[in-house]
């Protein structure tokens, strides 16, 4: 066991892939000699050499493309795209082709890519360096979604992603690279350094895709989170004393309708959370699959806590972040009645 | 009616509509003995004139000349017109069939055959292929069966696609010929990757990958010259430049110099080669391919054609280009080309061509009936209905078999 | 009055929009000399001359950057994009530009520019030919969606887009163009003569952006639909004996929520029909706003009817297409308890 | 650990990186005399040279010659300095005041100052700029506020943009310079749309936009130089090659060739240019706005110059190159170079210089307190919060009326 940060974690996942798996290689935007803007892919090139870390040229279809013809010739690509915002000029080639490509040839053909990418404000990047486009992804068939919100997932679920068959788009909340964000700017960073999901085994291990966790067990409403808005609301929780039931679904698509549904027919109460825009979000789906698997169990309507229908905005990100008075307001809202 | 702007804008514009004689003479056509061929190691930008000019190894009278004559044994020539007739021919037989309601849809490339069928040729059975809709004959010449062909075109119980795919999109994992996606020009930069991998392996197979000149304004066009370019992948990159994009003429997709020459930007050997001609096909082919396997990197190629029919059964060319512009072509029909040039050298006749054309018939009409005792479009029968939700993932995952269940309901 | 098809009433909006202003023009692949694969902008050309109606580069792309740019300096650019399916290489375009070009420069600068694009199956199409991508465009901010399901809705509507100064994604559901597909393909094809919806006036009139119509009222559960389901759904009442209320939403987003929970609230049942592929789709958004809006008038869970989680399959096209049996099904189910 | 692959890729490599000895004299730099100007409405296929070769006008020695030099009055020679210089000394500043905690994030153009500066100075103010988060300069020789630059960077109430973007991405809808987008190269062609419709429009304005060398890669810079060139629209599309692009080479992105060549694969003038020789800037700009103004269409030009400082305020360049790296830069510091050739021709000193820089100093420090005095980015005063949801769409639909209100809350 070490104590590592969630881009340790990565970097360690990375590391362990190539070593036990030659047809593992990474590539993307400054990945390779640089190890990458947010550090993940740092000493690979030097460990695992040039043709296997490749810095390429700044064209995410290009990188997208090139992955896919590696996987289709029997590699397992990892691809960068530096930030989750930049992965539109890729979409074709993810929607139409990665996505497709096992289904439209019935089988002769897949490719083993995961996509790996940087995604969630509260840095203060402006609009295009905060964007949590998963609800994007996860209406494309074929895909599957994944975020983890800590460093010991993060490595379990990335090692599972990349030895996967199917392509897999895993996203990175930034925000939560050097530590478990709880939604306040004001108090000082916490560090994953003493937190239970910071102690990762240096060694291979897996986590399946697919899965959620139980964050906190409860009986009074449920909270469906992912990624930095995990911590988010953990504290609301702690702050509200209010016992509520917390999933982290770490994977979003195949979604682990059952832990869901459990839960919510458990509490018979609903809030859902996220970061991005409302409007045809993530949370909508999960919305109407929790009112079609628990409708005779709800007490009240589901809430949904997530960014607002705009742009991210550079001044009034806190305003814009769904931080935890909201989650606390929501909650209250869903156990009023 | 509100005022009009006195525009400026340039419009690019086809040479020539419908009731318009098309008179292609503006073309210039080198002889094959102008166009010297380098080594094929040579540096690239040393031999950026090949991308301005043109090779050709059949002449106007259809005689082999120049330095690019690749000197293929007469049997290699016979097998080449062979494949090239049953491409044609088997074009017409679906075409037919689809004006017949039994398949819904076809794309015919006619006029095209000697592109397909002599980079088959001049490539290996283990170099990868990643093709557009318009290169069935690369499946012909790598000897897929028609009926294997005929049952993905009609996705019946035999597809090997599932009934998934509309007719013309192939794949054929065991040929390594790549599934061709409906969406324009995706391939090309996928081949890079695919022949980026191979070096990565240290393995000898090369990738080759088309695009029609008017899908070629695509980003991954772009990016596949890029990446290639960058990482020297053993790729062949073709352009089959067939003047039309559906009604829009090439023109519009050019910037007004040749294709090739988008190459030179990237410093690739870049060569414009005589698409109607399948000597010089074969030539440039063979050449690209020995330059990528010695390690010299990916070669941009543009092969000069012309569509001869519709862009598919959902089109009628009347309406946007002269009737029978193809007969103004100057480049001719590689068929026909080829034939005169067997025939030329007493290898061949018109009578042995007639013959060949009869036996070709035949076995179409035979794996026709054999395709459809599989089933049809129409009727069936099909894969089993509940496989549908097969392979969206590798293993099916609990929402779809939910569905499944709720289908079969 | 005149009767037309959908393709002529398309073709009507351009022709008069483009004699209204001269700052309105056409742009896309075979839209010039040819008039489109579809004919929606056939004899255009020919009459607003070749500088107004450009066949294009097929580059999606830069289709839709050209049509920023000509919006930006006062143009009002109709692009049309040959078939959704091929929507995704301009998604960069469309996503990071078109959308937030307002937002980010304060106003400062924007596009009207309309994106029009045949979408939906039913035409044996195969999977990239049939394709509902709605649902990826109405989770991004900044876009108006809009979908008509008939030839008087989509020259009232497209002419409003064109003149609307916000970027807007146009869907023509290309099954409807020739007349109101019921969902059987075994009946012979109806055609838009002489259906009430068919008769359109061939002068300027608009129909306004945000607006939901009433297909039908009823008090027993409401349906909601839009495009070719409308008329799916339709034929699906009529045969059910059920006294649905029916309403066409016509717009997407911005929705026309007060319509929906009206109705809702009053009927306390819902169907969401759409041809899309259900997760993440853009009915799970309908779910979720009705049950935040309508959660205690519902008396069932809110039913959705919508193509399956696979890509459109070429042989399979019927069993895929969420045809009548299946909303029937699903109203019945609604109206169980 | 498992066996190895013996790849054979080629992987494009930085000529130098850290703890290397930077030596640049494999560069071919012509001599300002060796190039020839063309005229300025030249076919494109005849002046195919100049995207191999470079324009220079400043000498080794930084004296004035050959053909392209364009004879510029002191006066404006002076302007150019003082405005070079103020970028300069504005970007430290601002870099001053990220480290301080008061912006989130700032980038500097240090070292390619005469780009912008030239170019500006070169077209006319009705032209439309589509500038990259590198052009600063544009709006400094524009004329544009220092407060109100500042104000943009920091967020505050007077922020034209109110709040919403990051520092460096400026917009200013008056000075015809548009807003700078997050996302590399979008700019590129929706300038030729612009052009389009100046064109279409029948006016006489020209659009001008910059990429960087390692955006170029993206698909919309493909897509620029396809449509400029198939609809000739007026539009100057400028490559600026900084060697960089944050960790990554230029080698990585350009293909073994100049930049420049990649415009010959669409018949485009095609023009490299010593990017730190404002008064090279200058003449190559001036024969492309001219070309553009007289219907010439496009012209496409490769601004050769180094970024001299990191990326941005995000990153160590010490890290992945050679510390100093710039200072073995064979085309030197374009405000060194000018300051120089004016004290040469006896019009300027270094005493003037400094007292230059002085004045500018003070100029910025007073725009500096008045732009703090309409509120930080931490303290504000901003845009009233609410104001978050204007501009999503022209009028607020309902469900961002509830969402702001919700807010409020
Ligand atoms: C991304 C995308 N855009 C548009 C289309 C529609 N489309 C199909 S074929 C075609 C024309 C292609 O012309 P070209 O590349 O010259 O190939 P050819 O048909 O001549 O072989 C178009 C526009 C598509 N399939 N994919
Ligand atoms: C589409 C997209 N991909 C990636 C990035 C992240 N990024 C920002 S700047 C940059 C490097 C750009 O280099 P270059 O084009 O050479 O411009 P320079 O910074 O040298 O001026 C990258 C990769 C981005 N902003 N947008
Ligand atoms: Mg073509
Ligand atoms: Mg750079």
């Amino acid at each position: 066991m070490a104590s590592m940060n969630m881009v340790q974690a990565i970097n360690s996942a990375l590391d362990i892939t190539m070593e036990r798996d030659q047809n593992v290689l990474c590539l993307g935007e400054d990945v390779g000699y640089f190890g990458g803007v947010f550090r993940c892919t740092a000493g690979l090139q030097e460990k695992h050499g040039q043709h296997r870390v490749l810095d390429t040229p700044i064209a995410e279809a290009g990188i997208v493309a090139a992955a896919i013809g590696m996987g289709v010739n029997g590699l397992r690509p990892v691809a960068e795209i530096q930030f989750a915002d930049y992965i539109y000029p890729a979409f074709d080639q993810i929607v139409s082709e990665l996505a497709r490509l096992r289904y439209r040839s019935s089988g002769e053909f897949y490719a083993p890519v995961t996509i790996r990418s940087p995604c969630g404000g509260g840095i203060r990047g402006g609009q295009t360096h905060s964007q949590s486009p998963e609800g994007i992804f996860t209406h494309v068939c074929g895909l599957k979604v994944v975020m983890p919100s800590n460093p010991y997932d993060a490595k379990g679920l990335l090692i599972s992603a990349i030895e996967d068959d199917d392509p897999i788009i895993y996203f990175e909340p930034k925000r939560c690279y050097n530590g478990p964000f709880d939604g306040d700017p004001d108090k000082a960073a916490q560090s994953w350094n003493g937190h239970p999901k910071g102690e990762v085994p240096e060694v291979y291990y897996t986590i399946p895709i697919g899965e959620a966790a139980i964050v906190r067990p409860g009986s009074a409403v449920t909270v469906l989170t992912y990624g930095t808005m995990v911590h988010v609301a953990e504290a609301a929780i702690e702050r509200s004393d209010i016992d509520a039931e917390q999933i982290d679904l770490r994977t979003l698509l195949p979604l682990d309708l059952e832990a869901v549904a459990e839960s919510v027919q458990k509490t018979r109460r609903c809030v859902v959370v996220h970061e991005a825009t409302r409007t045809g979000g993530y949370g909508a789906e999960l919305v109407a699959d929790v009112q079609e698997e628990c409708f005779w169990h709800l007490e009240a309507p589901i809430q949904r806590v997530t960014g607002w229908d705009t742009p991210y905005p550079h001044a009034f990100e806190w305003d814009y972040f769904p931080g935890q008075d909201r989650i606390i307001a929501a909650m209250r809202c869903a156990l009023e009645v | 009616m509100s005022a009009r702007y006195h525009s400026k804008l340039r419009i690019p514009e086809a040479p020539f509509r419908p009731r318009e004689n098309p008179d292609y003479s503006f073309l210039h056509l080198p002889s094959p003995e102008d166009v010297a061929k380098p080594d094929c190691m040579a540096d690239a930008d040393t031999i950026r004139q090949l991308a301005f000019s043109m090779v050709r190894v059949l002449d106007d009278d259809q005689n082999a000349k120049g330095a690019w004559d690749p000197q293929l044994p007469v049997s290699e020539l016979l097998e080449g017109l062979r494949i090239m007739t049953l491409t044609r021919l088997y074009d017409d037989r679906l075409f037919r069939m689809q004006r017949q309601g039994k398949l819904s849809f076809y794309v015919k490339c006619t006029g095209e055959e000697a592109i397909a069928v002599a980079q088959a040729m001049a490539l290996r059975s283990g170099d990868m292929l990643f093709p557009t809709y318009r290169q069935q004959g690369l499946l012909l010449a790598r000897g897929r069966e028609l009926v294997d062909m005929m049952c993905n075109c009609i996705s019946n119980s035999r597809d090997n696609q599932k009934g998934r795919q509309l007719p013309s999109l192939y794949s054929w994992k065991e040929g390594n010929f790549f599934s061709v996606s409906g969406n324009l020009a995706t391939q090309f930069s996928q081949a890079v990757g695919w022949a980026m991998a191979s070096a990565y392996k240290g393995e000898d197979h090369i990738a080759s990958a088309w695009v029609g000149e008017g899908s070629s304004a695509e980003a991954d066009v772009y990016h596949a010259l890029l990446f290639a370019s960058a990482y020297q992948a053993p790729v062949l990159l073709n352009l089959v430049n067939n003047q039309w994009a559906i009604s829009t003429p090439q023109t519009v997709a050019c910037g007004g110099t040749t294709f090739a020459v988008r190459g030179l930007g990237f410093n690739l050997p870049s060569i414009r080669v005589d698409g109607n001609d399948l000597l010089a096909v074969y030539a440039v082919t063979r050449w690209a391919a020995e330059r990528a396997r010695l390690g010299g990197g990916p070669t941009f190629i543009e092969l000069f054609t012309y569509r001869a029919e519709g862009h598919s059964t959902s089109d009628d060319p009347d309406a946007y280009r002269p009737k029978d512009e193809w007969h103004s072509w100057p480049l001719g029909d590689p068929v026909a080309r080829l034939k005169t040039h067997l025939i030329q050298r007493q290898q061949w006749s018109d009578e042995k061509q007639e013959e060949l054309e009869y036996t070709l018939t035949e076995e179409l009409t035979e794996a026709w009936g054999e395709a459809e005792s599989y089933g049809s479009l129409q009727d069936g029968p099909h894969w089993p209905l509940s496989s549908m939700f097969d392979d969206v993932f590798k293993e099916m995952p609990a929402h779809l078999r939910r569905q499944r269940h709720q289908m079969e309901m």
